[in-house]
């Protein structure tokens, strides 16, 4: 078990974030350290620990952490989960291909974090070369009035026009960097919205196939809400439904006493996520 | 940091010399004793005997440089007897090929001059202090005065630029609407750089 | 017009070293050792045992500049003791630091060249075109060419990557080796660098 205390002598990327955990108390740098020497096993890592952990730390830095150590602790966390991953699968003996891939796959991982490691040190290496040269200066002069008129021409080597196009190019507003969001998915609808309609539809017409139920959908998400909503009107006992062979086509019946009102369909909106934010035009306008 | 106040005298300077040493490699221009002086925090007096010290020893030695006082200021220069092999040089050196980092930041001045170089800094998202001087350096780019609100160095393209580029004059750089974008409008008008 | 091919030793430089001890004052960029043989008419041999020469005296002498060989030629700089006052006195700006992601990306640009954005994104499991652009912007890194086979841009470390670390050439990188396991095959080895 190591003393927590921060080496100051490891990676520069993360001085000062520490572990805690049942099998291992130190800088996670030393931790990576090893788990690469195979001295620790990657399984007994609870990663979500280590992430709780560093989150903490984070907050009680308040506001002085920096983007440096975070990205770090990001590339490493992902190396670390995929390589969790690949050693919780069966890795006894190898008998057919399959397993064979698994376990190549899991050693191209390590390999990966071992690189990866090596580059850091590499790159801690770059920075303290670039300090101490940043304490030579160059001479870097005009030329000596009496040589100035003796200097070689400039070749630009460029016509006006692309000139002009390098410049255009410079002067291009660039975009704002922004973290993507494509990959987050505003809930258009919920499924209690869904169950709403499936009550309605379905009390009309008694009896219906959930294709005719999801004609309307505009988009899978739609449609997946609303085959969720099926399952919980079943659960309430609203509905039952029937399907002759798998995979082929499924019918909803409405089985609920007439006047009842399914929890899910009824009382107010939900309070999820809808489209037009509530909030956002006032403070434009307060702005 | 400088211990000795007094220069030495024999083959290796003192703390003092070898900083008037340092500090004069990288001047670009005559250095005053005063400022000198103030640099290192010692009296000017002492400067001043340090640098006759330096000169008269870089002489004696046959050095292939000398220091001397000239428009109230010391600066290196190099020998006159050496003057043949240095015009050689000088004269062979190849002509010298702008890298992009350089070109970029020519056309920026060309294009937003008189420009300073934190808007030049601003626009290139990097700082350019070192290209800018590179820039000068080949006469390519030259000082426009100062900036009336934030006395900051404007700079401006030279007309050695424009000979390079085969332009008559500044009016003969082509209109950069046609390079552009073609979704920029003029609100967007990436000239409007805000200083950073 | 240099009677001595040979360095002095004592302590006035011989006349070849003064001659080099000329050029380079005027010299705004590193000058290779065949540069200076062939303006001075001396074999290159001599040329560098001058050089190497001068540039021990200065150290041994404690002098406030250095010669130094960096990126393929040699360039005198200020010596590093010196850095607080040579620092008061330069007006520009300090170079600036380099965040952690551009300083790995540099690594593995500078042991892989060339090398395309992908490969870097995937030693670093993130994507790295934003710092390969701010690299680019900063100077430290080139674009050179395409991959044959996928046609994706390649990038290798510039000339002036070589002055910020003051490594005369790729080949002074430190090794990689060391920190990389056994078991890395050939192909994968990232320690194998060509170079430029």
């Amino acid at each position: 078990m190591t003393e927590g205390s921060g080496d100051p002598a490891r990676g520069s990327a993360a001085p000062g974030f520490e572990v805690h955990l049942d099998v291992f108390e130190g800088p996670f740098d030393l931790l990576l350290g090893l788990i690469s020497r195979h001295k620790l096993d990657i399984t007994e890592i609870a990663l979500s620990a280590v992430t709780d952990e560093f989150i903490s730390y984070i907050g009680a830095l308040a506001g002085r952490w920096d983007l440096d150590q975070a990205s770090y602790f990001l590339v490493v966390a992902a190396t670390l989960l995929d390589l969790k991953a690949a050693r919780l699968l069966p890795s006894g003996e190898v008998d057919d291909e399959e397993d064979l891939a698994l376990l190549e796959a899991r050693d191209l991982l390590f390999a990966r974090l071992l690189q990866y490691r090596a580059y850091k040190q590499a790159a801690a290496i770059l920075a303290a070369q670039m300090t101490d040269q940043g304490r030579r200066f160059p001479r870097r002069v005009p030329m000596e009035p009496g040589f100035a008129d003796l200097l070689p021409e400039v070749l630009l080597g460029l016509t006006a026009d692309q000139f002009a196009a390098i410049a255009a190019a410079a002067l291009a507003p660039r975009a704002v960097p922004v973290v993507s969001t494509a990959h987050l998915h505003v809930p258009r609808t919920t499924v209690r919205e869904q169950a709403g309609i499936l009550t309605r539809l379905l009390r009309a017409a008694g009896r219906a196939s959930f294709g005719e139920l999801s004609a309307d959908c505009e988009d899978t998400y739609e449609v997946v809400a609303r085959f969720l909503a099926v399952l919980d009107l079943y659960r309430d006992k609203c509905v039952s439904f029937e399907q002759e062979t798998p995979l082929g086509e499924l019918y909803i019946t409405w089985v609920a006493p007439e006047g009842a009102s399914p929890d899910l369909a009824a009382g107010p909106r939900p309070a999820g996520i809808e489209p037009g934010q509530p909030g956002g035009a006032d403070y434009d306008r307060q702005r | 940091m400088i211990e000795e106040p007094l220069p030495g005298t024999g083959e290796s300077p003192s703390g003092l010399s070898s900083a008037l040493e340092a500090i004069l490699l990288v001047a670009d221009e005559p250095v005053a004793e005063n400022m000198l002086a103030q640099v290192l925090e010692v009296a000017q007096a002492d400067v001043a005997a340090a640098l006759h010290g330096l000169a008269a020893s870089y002489t004696e030695q046959g050095r292939g440089f000398e220091l001397r006082e000239v428009a109230g200021g010391w600066r290196y220069y190099t020998r006159a007897e050496f003057a043949p092999v240095v015009e050689k040089f000088v004269r062979d050196g190849q002509e010298v090929r702008l890298t992009q980092a350089a070109l970029e930041t020519l056309a920026v001045v060309a294009y937003r001059q008189p420009v300073g170089r934190a808007q030049v800094s601003a626009v290139r998202g990097v700082n350019c202090d070192g290209v800018m001087r590179t820039l000068t350096l080949r006469g390519l780019v030259e000082e426009a005065g100062n900036d009336p609100e934030t006395g900051a160095i404007l700079f401006r393209t030279t007309s050695y630029f424009l000979e390079r580029l085969g332009l008559a004059g500044l009016e003969q750089l082509p209109e950069l609407a046609p390079f552009l974008p073609d979704h920029l409008d003029d609100e967007q008008d990436p000239g409007h750089v805000r200083p950073s």
